[in-house]
């Protein structure tokens, strides 16, 4: 199990977690909430935590609708900042009205999940370490 | 909808968390809620604790109905 | 800086004993070809072939398509940073096999995805239905973990395109263009009533089968960077982004990239140019928020009057995209964004992509889930099942008379965001 | 086409020339000659088509037995098969243009062909037909005859030949609202350049994606004291009766609810729950007066510090963005509020 440990400015460690549907990235990190279920359930819960004051640190959406199709998302969230962020309270809500409506018509992609948890764990993966160079 | 309502002259205040929506939506009477899933409400209080201050929130949502505007105001 | 770019006009491909070029038809040498894609070690296999305009073919699922060029006189050929040691580009002679282009297909972690048609239907919505595309399928070595396996496909591509265009460095341009620019102080001497417009091309820049490279360095480890739009012309940047069908920037759309281009026609006519800068679409709110800081920065400083922005993707980038917007005209400068958007399968649905009050000159480059009925192909270059994966594609996409109902977001750049196709929607 | 095609045409019975209010209760007829603009429209297709024939209906049967009408309508149009189906059109006319739009959308939902209709831009009945008829868009009364039906001819003419209408503005229509993805001659990036080359010079330009439009209106005068105001609590927060008697919807609801709270002093987690789909739905179920503030309302009235709280509660659901339907339900809800004599309203939202 990885600890993932992201710096405050200034030291000391901030508090981080990583709400996840992916067995694979729970498998590996300790500071997960595991979700069992879809990633719309993810991305609700992603949008429970920050009405109640986390922080987003990473875009609930992925970058592709070709992503949208597939069974998982890691979002990484942060301690609470103690007030609202508007601009994080709406990315949110947005992510979900578009996550929504792309998968309308869509059956999510289940065909290639060990592909799907390896991507999806890579992708975050990508996010750690972007967020780690910026000490 | 706090557009249309107010356009038969019934002033009306609304208490919302993203302020920046409820003025881009065209409300007059604007106060800021203490968090979406409680707008007046706040779980971390103790009961009376929290009573006390939706008590102040109300007075104030009262205060904004009585005060005359001419323009979107945040209060 | 001064670039020219010879045109040698490609009419035809097909295999011979020889690779060269006569009279328009381009002779590929094909184990020649397959043995230097092969000289890759985790490359295992290769199948190339050809699909010509018209063909009743169906190329998926594409990767990237590539422009073969060669550089007049140079010691040195090949992508720079990527394929060959660093060397400048953007200026001098480079020779182009226009009409030709390698196409890389086959999946990477079941993430296959995009379309090119050749015929009917389909050849509308994909602007690389209209060039004589050389197929380059290559099957990896066994266990070769993706990422490894992503860049085989990346450079087995970008090779097999200067191959291509290697017997026609010597050879006469049928069509010259010029793309010449002073540098900026100059420029604003020299036109001191044009206004005064800065390009901004956002890449996807996320992790695997998410990248761009500029010079080969991964555009997710740089921060926005200003760039002599002939430096992109001429082979600085790549696409490493094998997602995103329909609004990828593919490396072919870099080399010809149609906002520089456009620009370029009325630059010291009508407008200043003052160049390109790439920014990266980060994952992380605060990655996002410095670059769209920094890029507002670049263009103010700069002192633009007008910016034009692009986005590559759809999701996430649409936020980079509203807040560069948002914050250059707070500077009072004005912005025009292209991008696509999704307004249901009906189009009935209000898009979404980009709402922010500021954004107030939008292009669109067309409705994603716009749905599309292709006509059956004769021969498959790739893989039929691969259609089901295909955004766009669900699981009773393909129809019993062969035909394919799939959302425009399958086929490769139809909606592009870089504004090189001639998609858009219309209110009715 | 080689064959002529075959319109059937509907008009109220004031269009249809049987009379005013007092023949509004009349059954539907049909009729083979052309009546009342059929007349007209017919001699503007004269060349290619014929109205075979005119369906009169009074607009409040129409409107107070809409199965049996549409039925009956149902089994003209089966006898005659038209190729398309004409109404009005109804200028300004609510009555007419609702009994226009709803019969205009069950046709083209029961048969599938096309259906022309004409209104002001205002008419109610615009909303109810849009996506499924279209719409020639008229000035406000009858007088605007005379410049309607060719448009709708020369629509008319058009849709039964197949082809494609051009934009709103070009032939007349109210858009539908639908974003049709074409393919035009200037590519993408040329758009961009020329956009914002028109942007810079100050000249007239055209978004391809128009952000919805907010209209302003003028702040509502201060109530003047609020010892004696009626107070009402309205809510998008989605907290209803436990059992959602009316359905509504959790997410951009399409109706709103009304709850009498006279009796009550507050709202109790028993009796209320949020359906909102919107947000965590803990808190609110823990404590429904921290979406709406019942609770301390009713302690405001007990105390006299306010007149009383309005008997009626209003709630749906939906985000602060969520336009459309927010606009129906702020019409409906402000004109009964304000035929209740309400002095002032506290609206909250999630």
């Amino acid at each position: 199990m990885i600890i993932f440990k992201m710096f405050k400015r200034g030291g000391g460690l901030m508090k981080y977690r990583i709400l996840t549907n992916n067995p694979s990235v729970a498998a590996k990190y300790e500071n997960v909430l595991y979700i069992e279920g879809t990633v719309d359930d993810v991305l609700v819960k992603t949008r429970n935590l920050i009405q109640r004051g986390e922080s987003l640190v990473t875009h609930p959406l992925p970058a592709s609708i070709r992503m949208m199709y597939t069974p998982y998302r890691s979002i990484v969230i942060g301690q609470a900042s103690g007030s609202s962020d508007f601009l994080q309270l709406e990315i949110v809500e947005e992510s979900i009205t578009k996550y929504r409506r792309i998968i309308e018509y869509r059956n999510v992609d289940i065909k290639n999940n060990r592909d799907y948890e390896n991507l999806d764990l890579w992708l975050l993966e990508s996010a750690l370490y972007e967020m780690n160079t910026n000490i | 909808m706090v557009k249309e309502i107010e356009r038969y002259g019934i002033p009306i205040v609304h208490i919302a968390t993203i302020t920046t929506i409820s003025t881009s939506v065209g409300a007059n009477r604007i106060m800021p809620a203490v968090a979406i899933p409680y707008p007046v409400g706040n779980p971390k209080l103790s009961p009376a604790e929290e009573k006390a201050m939706r008590y102040e929130l109300v007075d104030k949502a009262l205060k904004t109905l009585e005060t005359s505007i001419n323009e979107q105001t945040i209060f | 800086m001064r670039l020219e770019l010879g045109r040698i006009f490609i009419k035809d491909i097909q295999f011979g004993s020889e690779t060269k070029v006569s009279n328009g038809l381009l002779t590929v040498n094909k184990d020649e070809l397959a043995e230097l894609i092969k000289e890759d070690d985790r490359i295992k296999d290769v199948k190339l072939d050809i699909a010509r305009p018209g063909e009743k073919v169906r190329i998926i699922p594409v990767k990237d398509v590539i422009e073969p060029r060669v550089k007049v006189g140079s010691k040195v050929q090949g992508f720079p940073g990527v394929t060959s040691a660093m060397h400048r580009v953007g200026l001098g002679r480079t020779n182009i096999l226009y009409g030709a282009a390698v196409v890389t297909i086959g999946d990477i972690v079941g993430m296959q995805e995009g379309i090119v048609d050749m015929f009917g239907e389909g050849a509308k919505w994909t602007p690389f239905s209209k060039t004589f595309n050389l197929v380059v399928d290559i099957t990896p070595e066994a266990g070769l973990e993706p990422h490894s396996h992503e860049t085989a496909v990346r450079l087995a591509g970008l090779k097999a395109s200067s191959y291509l265009a290697k017997c026609a460095e010597n050879m006469e341009a049928e069509e010259v263009l010029v793309y010449e620019m002073d540098n900026v102080a100059e420029n604003i001497k020299k036109y001191p009533d044009l206004p005064k417009i800065l390009y901004v091309e956002m890449l996807i820049s996320q992790g695997l089968l998410h990248d761009g490279f500029i010079y080969g360095v991964n555009s997710k480890e740089i921060l926005p960077t200003l760039i002599h739009p002939n430096e992109e012309l001429d082979g600085a940047v790549i696409s490493g982004n094998c997602v995103a069908a329909c609004d990828k920037i593919t490396t072919y759309q870099h080399q010809n990239n149609s906002v520089i281009q456009d620009l370029y026609a009325k630059h010291g006519k009508e407008l200043n140019f003052l160049g390109v800068v790439l920014t990266p679409e980060l994952t992380t709110l605060e990655g996002k928020f410095r670059s769209c800081e920094m890029t507002a920065n670049l263009a103010k400083m700069l002192g633009a009057d007008g910016v034009i922005v692009s986005e590559e993707g759809y999701g996430n980038p649409d936020s980079d995209l509203l807040i560069i917007c948002k914050k250059l005209e707070q500077e009072g400068i004005k912005t025009v964004l292209i991008t696509d958007e999704c307004s249901g399968q009906d189009g009935f649905s209000q898009p979404l992509a980009d709402t922010t009050p500021e954004a107030v000159a939008v292009v669109s480059a067309g409705n994603v889930s716009h749905l599309v009925k292709l006509d059956p192909a004769e021969v498959i270059l790739g893989n039929i099942a691969a259609i089901e994966n295909i955004s766009g594609g669900w699981h009773d996409s393909v129809q019993e008379d062969g035909r394919i109902f799939c959302e425009l977001n399958a086929i490769i750049g139809a909606t592009s965001e870089i504004g090189f196709h001639n998609v858009t929607t219309v209110l009715r | 086409m080689s064959e002529r095609f075959k319109v059937v045409y509907y008009v109220n019975q004031f269009f249809g020339q049987i009379g005013g209010e007092d023949k509004a209760s009349m059954e539907p007829e049909v009729h083979e000659s052309t009546v009342g603009p059929a007349l007209g429209f017919n001699g503007l297709i004269k060349d290619s088509g014929d109205v075979v024939a005119t369906i009169i209906c009074g607009d409040n049967y129409f409107n107070e037995h809409k199965a049996d009408a549409l039925e009956k309508i149902t089994s003209i149009i089966k006898k005659y098969n038209p190729d398309v189906f004409v109404a009005g059109p109804a200028f300004n006319a609510g009555r007419y243009g609702m009994a226009c739009g709803e019969i205009g959308k069950y046709v083209f939902e029961q048969f599938k062909i096309p259906v022309v209709t004409g209104m002001y831009k205002e008419n109610p009945g615009v909303d109810v037909c849009r996506q499924q008829a279209i719409i020639i868009e008229t000035g406000d009364s009858a007088a605007a005859m005379r410049k309607a039906l060719p448009v709708m001819a020369k629509i008319v003419t058009k849709l039964v030949n197949g082809e494609e209408l051009g934009s709103p503005s070009e032939e007349g229509y109210i858009p539908q609202g639908t974003h049709k993805t074409v393919i035009v001659d200037k590519r993408g990036s040329q758009r961009a350049v020329d956009m914002m080359l028109a942007r810079l010079k100050g000249q007239e330009f055209e978004t391809e994606m128009p952000m919805p439009v907010f209209d302003r209106v003028d702040p509502a005068p201060a109530v003047k004291d609020i010892r004696k105001a009626t107070i009402a609590l309205v809510t998008s927060g989605g907290i209803v009766p436990v059992l959602n008697p009316d359905h509504i919807e959790s997410a951009s609801a399409t109706k709103f609810g009304k709850y009498d709270i006279s009796g009550m002093d507050g709202l109790s987690p028993k009796d209320f729950k949020t359906i909102h789909g919107g947000y965590d739905p803990v808190y609110a179920n823990e404590d429904p007066n921290r979406v709406a503030p019942l609770d301390i309302l009713k302690q405001y009235e007990k105390d006299g510090k306010i007149g009383k709280v309005f008997e009626n509660y209003y709630v749906t659901t939906g985000t602060g963005t969520a336009v459309a339907n927010s606009v129906k339900f702020g019409v409906e809800i402000g004109a009964q509020l304000k035929a209740a004599g309400v002095d002032a309203v506290i609206l909250t939202s999630t």
